[in-house]
């Protein structure tokens, strides 16, 4: 089983940590995982946006053509992935920057109210640690406790950040539940 | 003890050179590259040693070299316009001989070009160091994992043939993150003896004339002091195809098709060989791992009566790798060739397409 | 009478028009332009007084003043 | 209501590149109004560095081509001495000019060479993601110097305005700032005179501008003009050293 | 009316390039291609060009690159270590698609090496235009008749396909003297209308974008515009071996063994071929004028049935042009090769003892 | 009777391959007589330059590697960072120093690296044969001026000594020259100086020795003092820039 | 026929323009000449030398490892290039400067006093014309009326040195005929 | 009671020497060494005052000076 992500959205919006979390989760839970960004120059006042990669075996490229999972995290990104979902896959939109949303043909689509969650967890800077708890759940690539897990490890290096990152954690995956 | 950890590739690689011994790093920025400056701009204090931020590749990797020359590990990691910018002294240390590490993280095109991941640096890196006809020895890691384990064991090399040794990666393989297992701590040695490091002159030992040394020997005049190092150096070179090349054979049991390919496209073609196998296709991979030597005589064996056809693949056109193979692949056998140019990533199910029409 | 239109293919809102207007008339807008970008707008437009110094500042030359 | 301030002409349809609050975009604004009142809108090449700046020639309505980075003055030369009536600017950044271009910046300016370099110092290699320049103040944190930079260590500060003034040839030397709308109408003289000098007198001008780059700064764009007039300026003084 | 003279190689070259309309050169001193900056410090004047001494050969590369940019015809010249230091700009200028002229002058070794002529930048200039792949016209002469004629079209060949050209000579051919037939002046076509010129935009046409063209295309994105650019290099180069190869064939009838060489190499082999004839022995030349394109159809068409054994002969250790040769020659075909390293010239009689000892 | 004056035992035996008169062979001679004054000869590490002191190494009984033309600052500074006990001179050519090295040259002045450049400043390049430099004197002949030398045209004269004396980090800079018994004796004071500030204290110091080279200035070596003493040092004065 | 010149001396004895005015002289006297000289730094401070080839043909090599000819102006030449003499060919030395000279088997040895010619041309810079005029009359690879042609041509591009050049090099001629 | 002694092994006889004795005592001499120079030597040796002049000017380090 591989499965492929592609995660984008505006700078600010912690798609890159988003990625590289899915990356440490399933390499902790013992499988193979790779994460790769989208880098350098072309990004200035762009979209951000990166590819991971979660498999039993060893992974081949990084990337490709199209995913089993896209994440668009505000318009820009939209427009330029929601194409790109494999056929049977699922695309992630934010719905409180995404109003606007066409079905498309063979495709899941999955409207997350990142905003509210954001409001609800208390602090928008965890959007991206909700959408990770959402992913986990909905996807099930990685085992949830695992995920929890490595999340605390990477991000609440201060004591202060374990609460509210837990909350963001499990609204996520609450969410996703309730999605699914 | 060897540590699990999830790197990106540039630092991964660069961990592991600390780990090995290398306590000099000198370079200048350079997308896909700058990660790896970035990481040792602060790690490399950490263990002792010297980061320099250079002026320049040009400067860069002069320092390496006087770093070398003081019997320390040096290192640089640049991209292919900072690697062009090497070459007049890439080929000084072939001719001095200078046991150093040049990582080059590979982007796309001529010129400015591109930033994404490419293979098109494999000519300037293994044809010639610059002007001159002198080479080193070139390895091309597939993973994250096997550029930690080679670099690990570089300097050994290095030092055993006083010769820079290349690591080419990739733009990919430098900001991907994997799992990858870092190595220990090793000493590096004592190289104070070595005819290249200058100074702490100790027990009265003559002084050291290291410059060029073809420049300084006793084989006749200037002229044929210099033509008797130099075919000198030719059989070295000669030797390092006997006893150096490295190459991987993936799944070629009863192939009946054969993929040859490096570095990241390599890694790509091994999940097309999974997939494709899964079809029932008899389909296997033949890695290079070293570029120079380049595994001739591996490629020359390739039997025509086994093997129906083989498919290269690299990234980057014009075609570069592709006519390196063919020039010792048995003319009889059919023989295509993928590729991706401007930084495009080969993809699995692309070559596994190419595959299919070669059948 | 005069008043700034602020173009929004242009403007990146980077706020640097916000404490040169020496009336204090610049501000973010609610908008979002095509690239995300919340851009600027200005408020109680008849206390503009054409200065210009808004315009001089913006990096981006999305300001038009008129008078 | 009649416009009295309006976008250039010569400023292409298309947005920049440059991030918000980037004063990249500023001069390249003051460039092309300046461009617009001497009239040589249609003679004026720009040469696009290798740095933030390298679609330049995307987002401005002359004729422009590049080289590789550091070496603008090397290819301007050639450039100018083929064709001494083109008015020519190069234009680039602190890096470029002053770490691995110095070579061929230093050169050019004691030659005299007929163009003018607009210097965009805004003391970090913006396009590579915030390395130490020459120009990084001491103490800075960037991510080649992520403690802060010592100076001992990494260099110090390079002035190179200060070089290029101590040469004879160069007819005209200036530092401005692009954080307020003064300095801004000050370096906008600043480049008109420059231009005018090389058109009118031939020679080399130099116009090193203070610039931000907010986003490895990692500030705010709305701080950096504080911040500039703070600390940067007190490194680096504006003013005219020479002509 | 052209003109019969005695001059030294680089002199005569320089010339010849006066009078095919180059009006700039910008060079930086290195033996052995000093005399011919030297020639041209005042000689560019007097014909109204311009001369720049550079501060490098960096500088140098790029101030050509800047003339061509004016639409002037522009070259440098230099040697190895120099063309080294040439590398990146030379790949912009493949990228960018820059017509120019560059003269290596090669002398001997890599790094410092010596200064006395040789071949050893046989790789470094036909095998890639440093980083990304890309490639230049390379014209090899072996008298100073045949580079004073090759420079008389140079530019012509250059912007036809908009492309560098280099021409390859060495310290031997740059410092001697011999009769050379200099043409007359003729005029530079205007360029102005070329894309790669900038200025003077004439009857309002659009500005131009000329930075490394692959950039600026309209292919689809970035990537996919390099890639297609590339690809579409790749066929240039492709034609260029249908229509732009050049080889000299010297006493080839009913020829049993064949020298094959270069530049000086070929001039000295000529001398063998006569001695060898007159003493009975049937051997012939065939002379690769071109080095890229490499006259490979015509390497490969060489008849194991007539020709009994193939010497191949060069001025640099470890070989080079003799490996790009066996890799189109008949593997049937017994093939050696005779070499002369460390600037040490090939002499006649070496050459013939060499083709007697394959007999 | 007893010698007073002898030949420094740092010397090789072999003589040097410099031209007769020409005045590398008087630095190369008082950097021996320092090296065993200061009792430093086992320890001295020396970079010979690609330039007519291109053999260094065999003229003098100190280890020795070189660089690249141009480059020996950066390989310096590789050397000098990992082997900061090491005493370390780059002896360098006006051309390779000020022309085509220039950027690593003031680079490695700016960062103030640890060693002692000697630079010989002798206005052409003598191995190449006698080219114009960037401190070839305006209206003097070379090769590459053969109606002498047009400043507009190849630059003016390029001052290293003084560009590298504006910079905070170097700890000694000064210029001497190589025409006068006492010229000498003040040059080898100063030679001893920079080693002493590099050994005891740590720090980049520079010491430009003015030069002659008879062979391409065709000049007797017997004329070489007056010409210097009357044209040379007009344009290039002696003494101590800094420190 | 290709007759080939190995020239050597120090530095100011004029070796260069002496193998110069030999392929002048030989190309307008529509044969196939070389001239290459031993150039750049490793002259430094050594001895200066340059070859000839002279040949009814196009010329390989403009170099030989022994030649038909080889002119030695002063000792150390002498003691370089004494044993690079064809067999059968000819060694021209310097008597004025080299004094001791072995017989070598198989080549023939000619002893030039140059000193003594030049004091009687009255003047040593006339040396290299001197022996230009020697070896043209020894050789007989040149037509001596076209290498004095050639010779005031390049030599005497001031009326004033017209006289002593053509005093020189028949000085040389003479010389050549009573030794031949 | 002094003199100096000029090494023809690394006297070039470039003359450097000459003028800066203060007593002119040294000049070229009439022998030639294995490289061709013509080395200097010194006359009037009993004038010579040990005062090292020549040897500080002699680029070759050809000079000894006794006392
Ligand atoms: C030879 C070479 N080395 C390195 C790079 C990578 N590079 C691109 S832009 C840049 C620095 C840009 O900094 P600066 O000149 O200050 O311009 P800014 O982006 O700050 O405006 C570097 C190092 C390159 N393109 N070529
Ligand atoms: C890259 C490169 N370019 C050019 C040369 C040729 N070259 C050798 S020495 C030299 C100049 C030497 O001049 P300078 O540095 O002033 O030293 P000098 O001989 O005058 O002491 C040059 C240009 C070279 N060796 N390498
Ligand atoms: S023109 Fe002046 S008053 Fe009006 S908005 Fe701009 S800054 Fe404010
Ligand atoms: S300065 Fe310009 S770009 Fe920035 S917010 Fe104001 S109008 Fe928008
Ligand atoms: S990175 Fe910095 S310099 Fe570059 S565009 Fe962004 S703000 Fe401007
Ligand atoms: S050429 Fe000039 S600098 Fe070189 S050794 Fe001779 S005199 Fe000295
Ligand atoms: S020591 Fe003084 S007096 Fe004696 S020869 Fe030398 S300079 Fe003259
Ligand atoms: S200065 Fe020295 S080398 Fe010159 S003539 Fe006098 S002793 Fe000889
Ligand atoms: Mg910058
Ligand atoms: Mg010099």
């Amino acid at each position: 089983m591989e499965n492929s992500y592609l995660l984008a959205g505006f700078g600010g919006q912690g798609v890159q940590t988003l990625g590289q979390l899915l990356t440490y989760a399933a390499s902790d839970a013992n499988k193979f995982a790779t994460y790769l960004p989208a880098y350098g120059g072309e990004m200035r006042g762009g979209t951000s946006n990166c590819t991971v990669k979660i498999s039993d075996e060893q992974i081949g490229a990084p990337a490709a053509r199209n995913y089993n999972y896209v994440v668009v995290l505000n318009l820009p990104s939209y427009n330029a992935f929601k194409t790109r979902v494999k056929p049977g896959g699922t695309l992630f939109v934010n719905s409180s920057l995404i109003k606007e949303t066409e079905a498309q043909e063979g495709i899941k689509l999955v409207c997350v109210p990142l905003a509210e969650l954001a409001a609800e967890a208390g602090s928008a800077v965890v959007a991206n640690v909700i959408m990770f708890g959402f992913i986990c759940a909905y996807t099930d690539d990685i085992d949830l406790d695992k995920a929890k897990e490595t999340m605390l490890k990477k991000m609440a290096y201060k004591e202060q950040f374990v609460a509210i990152n837990t909350k963001a954690f499990e609204l996520g995956v609450k969410k996703a539940i309730e999605l699914k | 003890m060897s540590e699990k950890v999830v790197k990106k590739g540039n630092e991964a690689l660069c961990e592991a050179a600390l780990r090995a011994g290398c306590r000099f790093f000198a370079g200048y920025p350079i997308t896909p590259q700058t990660t790896a400056t970035e990481y040792l701009s602060w790690r490399m204090k950490e263990v002792g040693g010297v980061f320099v931020q250079a002026e320049s590749e040009l400067a860069a990797i002069n320092m390496i070299a006087g770093s070398a020359h003081a019997g320390c590990r040096s290192m640089t990691a640049t991209s292919g316009p900072g690697l062009s910018l090497m070459t007049e002294t890439l080929s000084v240390m072939a001719g001095t001989r200078l046991p150093t590490v040049i990582v080059d993280i590979q982007r796309a095109g001529a010129g400015i070009g591109g930033i994404q991941g490419a293979q098109g640096d494999f000519y300037m890196v293994t044809k010639t160091l610059g002007h001159g006809g002198l080479q080193g020895l070139v390895y091309a890691p597939d993973t994250i994992q096997e550029s930690v384990d080679i670099i690990y064991e570089a300097w050994d090399i290095a030092e055993k043939y006083r010769t820079p040794v290349f690591i080419m990666t990739d733009g990919t393989m430098g900001q991907m993150m994997e799992a990858v297992e870092i190595p220990d701590f090793k000493d590096a040695p004592d190289l104070s003896d070595q005819p290249y490091v200058a100074g702490k002159r100790k027990d009265g030992r003559a002084k050291r004339l290291i410059t060029d040394s073809p420049w300084f020997g006793s084989k006749g005049n200037a002229n044929d002091n210099m033509e008797y190092f130099y075919a000198e150096y030719e059989k070295m070179y000669e030797s390092w195809e006997e006893n150096e090349v490295r190459y991987e054979e993936y799944m070629i049991d009863e192939a009946e098709y054969l993929i040859i390919a490096w570095g990241t496209s390599a890694r790509v073609a091994k999940t097309s060989v999974k997939h494709l196998r899964n079809q029932g296709i008899k389909v296997g991979l033949l890695r290079p791992i070293t570029l120079a030597p380049f595994p001739k005589k591996q490629i020359a064996a390739i039997d025509k009566n086994k093997i129906k056809a083989v498919l290269t693949v690299e990234m980057t056109i014009p075609s570069q790798f592709h006519h390196e193979v063919t020039r010792y692949l048995d003319k009889d056998i059919k023989v295509d060739t993928y590729r991706r140019g401007g930084g495009n990533m080969v993809l699995d199910e692309e070559i596994e397409e190419a595959v299919k029409k070669l059948m | 009478m005069a008043k700034v239109v602020i173009d929004p293919v242009y403007c990146k809102g980077c706020g640097l028009c916000f404490a040169v207007c020496p009336k204090g008339l610049l501000k973010t807008g609610d908008k979002v332009n095509a690239k995300g970008y919340a851009y600027a707008m200005q408020e109680n437009e008849e206390q503009c007084t054409a200065c210009k110094l808004c315009a001089i500042m913006c990096p981006d030359a999305a300001i038009t003043v008129y008078k | 209501m009649e416009s009295v301030y309006q976008r250039s002409k010569a400023l292409s349809a298309a947005s920049t590149s440059f991030c918000p609050g980037c004063m990249h975009s500023t001069a390249v604004k003051l460039i092309c109004e300046v461009s617009e009142e001497l009239g040589i809108q249609d003679d004026l090449v720009i040469m696009a560095p290798i740095g933030c700046a390298v679609y330049l020639g995307v987002f401005v309505q002359f004729d422009s081509f590049g080289a590789p980075h550091g070496r603008p003055a090397a290819t301007g030369t050639g450039f100018k001495r083929s064709n001494p009536d083109v008015p020519l600017i190069l234009y680039q950044g602190d890096g470029d000019c002053a770490s691995i271009g110095i070579a061929e910046t230093l050169h050019a300016a004691n030659r005299g060479e007929g163009f003018t370099v607009i210097m965009i110092n805004n003391q970090v290699y913006g396009m590579t993601g915030g390395q130490a320049a020459p120009t990084t103040l001491p103490g800075q944190k960037t991510t080649t110097s992520q403690y802060g930079k010592i100076t001992e260590d990494m260099g110090d500060v390079i002035k190179l305005a200060e070089i290029i003034a101590s040469f004879n040839a160069p007819k005209y030397v200036t530092r401005q700032s692009l954080h307020t709308p003064k300095n801004i109408l000050a370096a906008k003289k600043a480049i008109k005179k420059a231009l005018e000098i090389q058109i009118n007198e031939g020679g080399y001008s130099y116009v090193e501008l203070m610039s931000s780059c907010p986003t490895n700064w990692k500030m705010d764009p709305k701080d950096t003009p504080k911040y500039m007039e703070e600390v940067v300026l007190k490194e680096f003084p504006v003013g005219d050293l020479k002509g």
